[in-house]
């Protein structure tokens, strides 16, 4: 049958269950998610001793509803999503990703970019101007730079034009089409990815604005596991790095060299992909990590944070 | 045949055949051997191959999604939880979500306005009718197939580039794409027709284009509205893309009540668009009465009434009622032209933006990824067909007069379909998720359930469609009403039926996004993914292979239906 | 009623009908009437025809002819007055009846009614699904006796060659002699037969017509058969019925009739025609 | 050829043509032939036509006489011989050129080819968009002398009340005569006629062949007419062609030939009726 087909996936027992599902959501700059994901996958099949599988999806209400049928054991999405996840699945964060060595690498920000020599050189500049955001539900492309707006007294629905691009490429390059004066995306696609594929070069865009850290990818497990087999996942995704995973021969035929930014330690090392972002580790997590969303959200009022 | 015709005279009841001595010695060969006529007909390979094909495919794809009915049974509690939380439905203050769905509506029509003008010419040159140079004909079918392959979201990027956010890029990546169903259903439009008045046009030495609008058009504006209208309907709900160029509208806000979970709201989002959808069904259904092909007791006979000289027709209710409906038609696209807010001004470097974009594309890469992700969508899309052309056609069925003529079911039929069409593919997905877990098995599940939409559409419209003076006549044998189908109706909806399911297939295809949705992989979820990562190159690719399995499907209507027609 | 002088004699009013009372009739027609929106297309017909008769009708093109036999076999219903066909009213029968009716009652239309993409062979099977249960698709599926008697009436038409021929591509007379074998089929008591040699040569009409005679005469059922040639009428029928104008205007024994009697209805008719 | 005893006379046999050289003929055939696919449905015909002949062509049922006319059409391309229309090749002369021959060439189809969803009168004003520019779309895009013309037209074939009806609800008579009115628009230098009238009521057709022979006298048109009605076909025609079997079996001038010797071809055909 197809590799994606489970001869049996109707979820766990409360004896436990014979088998782990693990579900990835894209985010803003994941990459061959399925193969990142695969060491980690392996390393919690190692720890828990129950075959483990991985599904890739496209939407997290697809991932947040199995979760809420208790269909999808383990699961990373983005911040946001878990604040949504959290109201209607019992589940909790245990770990989230690292860039790099340093606790609270995985954090990522919103920047508001305009194209290089605008008139706009600061935040409280853009009342009354076109504004470039990627879509209502991403907090890196809306909520974190509406609630920036908020905090300086401008209301992002009224003061502004704000105009929902769809994608954070689109944002900064009809922003630099003359469609909008400014464009609110994720740092990555600034400072990594648009460079990367040529899409803008240095000096095209300057940065006016960046947020406060918004908190990286949760990894969030069904509270309805036995604790016993949640510890063993959460030590699982906690023991190894990039680096370890590949000495542990968790990814024998997907290794790359270890990250510059991971510094002199592993320099030259061999590394896995860990995670969808190309992280270095995973650093423990509690609900408590995810406050920022929920300030956000308050601030905001923004309708993808109500639930009516 | 030797004194035929005589020999009922003398013997009626036994027919000798072996009393036809070839009278006319001079004629070698025996009467019997006169080759178009004595030859048995055989089945063709068509109508028994690709109905065997399908059959193949699908008891290949229950084993490879592993399909497990009991399943769903045991996930109603799941499902009845997900449902309860769409319920009461909200829709926040009504008056913004109208003018959502407005706003929607004028970048629909646009798009499909223009889509429906374009696809009237290239229908044309596509057809196997078409006359003129070969060339223009494989240009024609190539504009139609690419158009209907590539999604219509990579079209929203490419305009996106060249005409800037807003919905003008939203109207001509819906119209692009639209252009490749318009255009193919209608030159099948085309191609069905009967050739006689097509003959006698052109026997007067009329041009091709005077014949095509008197004969051929005129011929297929029944088929040919009901047709756009089913377009606007898909274009309405497929909105979603209008989020891709800034242009908004009530796709967008369904997409981001269901991304936040907000399902209450989703559920009066829908209900909006169901209602939107209604109307537009009543409408078609109206634009069907007014202009039915065949006439039958409801048609009004008389076109016109007498007016001042015998040579001008005069005014009656009906012609007025129509004269309105047609500019109304056309005030209505004029207008939504003009939301399309074309700036000019941009188009200076809209090349150069096009080019950067497309220059991404090449070269094309393909990986084994995406092979495997053609190979998993057609399997799918191939068993939900399976499964939707069965159910569609019991619902086209008792839904046409053929074998019911009991007017209330009809139309119930009618509504069901528009709701079950109504609501997007992703809350099928997100129930089915809900009960069976994520897998292919919700993903098939939630395509079948669009597949049904549509095939039932299609074979409801081709059913309608159909010549009714050989029913008439089997009618009047005293043949039951099932028989009058399978022997006099069945054979006329052949063509159609089969170029329909294999269409239904090739749609099915590209709706396969919504299996990503629930980790069934794909290559939906390959094409977002890749475009979403700016991986332009992984697109080319799938985009190729996505044309490849287009044109590979459609070949095979086209020798399907030259062998039927 | 539109025309004031009336061709009808008054004693050969129901000059086919010798007694009403003894045997029941075929078909029986009383003050019907219909219209088409607001267009009166027949009005005021009584007609009782005995079992066994051979009845022409005739009348200019456009005088009602086709509804008037559309009417009998229950296609369309009488807005006025009623049709009794073997005894049965066809339009409020109830649907199971009507089927059951039209058994009886063989029609051949004046379009034909062929399906294109089938072959001749098939589209004259189909004359025999009135009396079978099951629905059928392919030659092979009906039972051998009736393929046997479909070829027997292919060729008594003469078109055993064109037997396995798709109809769309045979000639017009050819494509009229296959839904006449479709009818033959039927073995009807009834047969409603629209002009149904229009595109016959004389031989192939005469051939027909007698065919159809004959089977009235020996098996004792009724033709109602409407003809536009005035010549072939009075050669083959019993009993001539004229309609103009939505009007029953003669209805006569056909022997008290001649071709100049016949000729003058339409004659008539140019000052009338509709 | 096929025929062993062949009616024709071999004085007569060119006897509608009196003086080839003197005047360019109307119609030339030469050896013509066709097959579909490996059915050979005409052989051989060699036929000369004059500008203002009217030729009945007779011959019984699916002997090949609408397939000879479409051959002069251009309808069908030859497998064999030549076609020559008003000095024209129909099937070398190029797309333009036949269109332009065609306007020249009116065609009266057996079928009738009308369609059903319009009027009476938007089919017939079609029969003019040969002489017209642009496509037209709807009665009120023709120009108002076309429309006259139609309604005089519709009244000659006598359907002026029916002129706005749907053409699928008329009668099989009245759909015939739209497509002759349509034909009538063209005033065309020849006209072919498959059967103009085997719907029609016998007053009806006199008239209708009537007109076509008064305008075939008057304007020099030329026609060509098949008809199954040996008397018709006597009464108006100056000369008869007969086709049999694919071959044509008899051409003399109408007064050299009478009933019972047409009626024969018919006889005889039993015998090798196809
Ligand atoms: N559905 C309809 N609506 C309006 N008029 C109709 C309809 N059907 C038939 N008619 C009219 O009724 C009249 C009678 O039609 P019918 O077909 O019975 O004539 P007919 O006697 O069979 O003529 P023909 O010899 O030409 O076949 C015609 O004038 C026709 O136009
Ligand atoms: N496309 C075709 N394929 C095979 N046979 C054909 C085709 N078209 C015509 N024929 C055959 O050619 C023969 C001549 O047909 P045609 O229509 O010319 O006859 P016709 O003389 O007009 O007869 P009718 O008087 O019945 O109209 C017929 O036997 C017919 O079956
Ligand atoms: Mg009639
Ligand atoms: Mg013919």
């Amino acid at each position: 049958a197809s590799p994606n087909a489970r001869p049996d996936s109707t979820g766990s027992s409360s004896e436990g269950p014979q088998s782990l599902v693990f579900a990835v959501v894209p985010t803003d700059d994941s990459k061959e998610l399925e193969e990142s994901f695969k060491p980690i996958v392996a390393a919690i099949a190692q720890e828990t001793g129950l075959p483990t599988s991985i599904e890739a999806v496209s939407s997290n209400a697809g991932v947040i509803e199995a979760q809420a049928a208790k269909r999808v054991d383990v699961a990373t999405y983005g911040a946001f999503s878990y604040y949504l996840a959290q109201n209607v699945a019992d589940v909790t964060p245990v770990a989230m990703d690292q860039r790099t060595p340093v606790a609270g690498s995985g954090a990522v920000q919103s920047l508001g970019v305009v194209a290089a020599g605008s008139d706009i050189t600061e935040l409280s500049e853009v009342r009354g101007r076109d504004v470039c955001f990627t879509d209502p539900a991403s907090s890196t492309g809306y909520l974190a730079a509406a609630a920036g707006l908020i905090s300086i007294g401008i209301d992002p629905k009224n003061d502004i034009n704000p105009i929902f691009a769809g994608s954070h490429d689109v944002a900064v390059t009809q922003m630099l089409a003359g469609d909008c004066d400014v464009a609110f995306v994720a740092g990555t696609f600034i400072t990594d990815i648009l460079p990367a594929r040529g899409i803008i070069k240095d000096g095209d865009v300057d940065t006016v604005w960046t947020s406060p850290d918004i908190p990286g990818t949760p990894m969030v497990i069904g509270n309805w596991l036995p604790e016993e087999l949640r510890n063993q996942i959460t030590d699982a995704v906690l023991k190894y790095n990039a680096v370890s995973a590949a000495e542990a021969g968790l990814c024998p035929e997907n290794q790359r060299e270890a990250l510059a930014p991971w510094g002199e330690e592993y320099a030259g090392k061999m590394a896995c992909e860990w995670g969808g972002t190309g992280a270095f580790a995973f650093e423990p997590a509690t609900d408590e990590d995810f406050a920022s969303i929920r300030d956000i959200c308050e601030t905001t009022q923004a309708e993808v944070c109500r639930n009516d | 045949m030797s004194g035929t015709t005589r020999q009922i005279v003398e013997d009626p009841r036994t027919p000798r055949p072996g009393s036809r001595e070839p009278r006319d010695g001079q004629r070698p060969s025996a009467p019997r051997t006169s080759p178009p006529g004595s030859k048995r007909p055989r089945v063709s390979a068509a109508t028994l191959g690709i109905p065997l094909a399908y059959l193949a495919v699908t008891v290949f794809g229950v084993w490879w999604i592993d399909i497990r009915p009991a399943a769903v049974a045991a996930g109603f509690g799941d499902i009845a939880r997900l449902l309860e939380r769409m319920v009461p439905p909200t829709t926040g203050p009504v008056s913004d979500l109208l003018t959502l769905a407005l706003e929607t509506l004028w970048i629909a029509i646009a798009g499909t306005g223009l889509a429906t003008i374009a696809s009237v010419f290239l229908a044309a040159a596509a057809s196997r009718h078409f006359t003129g140079p070969k060339l223009v004909r494989w240009l024609a079918q190539g504009i139609i197939i690419v158009t209907r392959a590539v999604p219509s979201l990579i079209f929203a990027i490419l305009f996106v580039r060249i005409f800037g956010l807003g919905p003008l890029a939203g109207g001509l990546a819906i119209a692009v794409h639209s252009i490749g169903m318009i255009g193919k259903m209608m030159a099948d439009v085309f191609e069905e027709q009967s050739p006689s008045p097509r003959e006698a046009i052109a026997s007067v030495g009329a041009s091709r284009l005077q014949n095509f609008v008197s004969t051929t058009l005129t011929r297929a504006l029944p088929a040919v509205t009901s047709l756009v209208i089913y377009r606007l309907d898909i274009n309405v709900r497929a909105s979603a893309v209008l989020g891709l160029v800034g242009a908004g509208g009530i796709g967008v806000a369904l997409q981001t009540a269901i991304g936040s979970l907000n399902y209450r709201r989703a559920a009066g989002i829908i209900l909006v668009i169901v209602a939107l959808l209604l109307i537009l069904e009543l409408v078609a259904y109206l634009v069907q009465r007014a202009v039915a092909e065949h006439a039958d007791e409801h048609t009004q006979s008389q076109l016109h009434v007498a007016g001042s000289t015998p040579a001008a027709p005069g005014w009656n209710r009906s012609r007025v009622l129509r004269s309105a409906a047609a500019a109304s038609a056309v005030i209505l696209f004029l207008y939504s032209l003009s939301q399309l807010s074309l700036n000019l001004s941009r188009l200076g470097q809209a090349w150069n933006n096009a080019l950067a974009l497309l220059s991404g594309f090449v070269p094309p890469v393909f990986t084994e990824e995406i092979l495997l992700g053609i190979f998993e969508s057609v399997i799918m899309a191939f068993t939900a067909t399976f499964f939707g052309v069965l159910v569609g056609l019991v619902i086209a069925v008792l839904s046409t007069r053929h074998l019911v003529r009991f007017e209330p079911l009809s139309l119930a039929l009618r509504g069901i379909v528009v709701f079950m069409r109504g609501i997007p593919d992703i809350v099928y997905a997100l129930i089915f998720v809900a009960a069976l877990g994520l897998g292919p098995f919700a993903g098939f599940l939630a395509l079948s359930i669009s597949c049904t939409a549509l095939a039932s559409k299609f074979f409801t419209d081709s059913l309608q469609n159909i010549d009714p003076a050989p029913l008439r006549a089997l009618e009047a044998t005293g043949a039951g009403r099932i028989q009058v189908f399978v022997s006099g109706v069945w054979p006329q909806f052949v063509p159609s039926f089969i170029g329909n399911s294999l269409f239904t297939s090739d749609l099915a295809l590209r709706e396969s996004a919504v299996l990503g949705i629930v980790g069934a992989g794909g290559i939906g979820f390959l094409l977002d993914e890749s475009v979403a990562t700016l991986h332009y190159q992984q697109t080319a690719g799938i985009l190729i292979g996505l044309i490849v399995v287009v044109v590979a499907l459609e070949s095979v209507a086209r020798w399907a239906r030259r062998k039927v027609i | 009623m539109t025309t004031p002088e009336r061709i009808q004699d008054p004693d050969t009013s129901s000059a086919g009908a010798p007694t009403p009372s003894a045997i029941a009739s075929s078909l029986v027609l009383q003050n019907l009437g219909i219209s088409f929106g607001s267009k009166q297309v027949l009005r005021d017909v009584n007609l009782d025809v005995q079992p066994g008769q051979f009845v022409a009708l005739v009348g200019p093109s456009g005088a009602g002819k086709s509804t008037l036999l559309r009417l009998v076999n229950g296609s369309h219903r009488p807005t006025n007055g009623t049709v009794s066909v073997l005894g049965v009213n066809p339009s409020t029968c109830g649907r199971r009846n009507l089927q059951r009716l039209r058994t009886r009652v063989g029609f051949v239309f004046q379009q034909f009614g062929l399906v294109g993409r089938l072959s001749a062979m098939e589209n004259v099977l189909m004359g025999t699904l009135g009396s079978l249960r099951m629905p059928r698709y392919g030659i092979s599926t009906y039972p051998k006796t009736l393929r046997e008697k479909a070829v027997a009436n292919l060729e008594r038409v003469g078109l055993l060659d064109q037997r396995f021929q798709r109809c769309d591509t045979l000639s017009g007379g050819q494509q009229q002699r296959v839904a006449i074998a479709r009818t033959l089929m039927q073995d009807a008591e009834i047969v409603l037969a629209d002009e149904p040699v229009a595109s016959l040569d004389p031989s192939a009409s005469l051939a027909v017509l007698n065919t159809l005679k004959r089977l009235s005469a020996e098996d004792g059922f009724t033709v109602i058969c409407s003809l536009h040639q005035v010549d072939l009428a009075l050669q083959v029928s019993d009993r001539v019925v004229a309609v103009r104008n939505g009007s029953l205007i003669l209805d006569t024994r056909t022997s008290d009739t001649s071709e100049e009697a016949l000729r003058a209805i339409y004659e008539e008719a140019k000052g009338t025609r509709s």
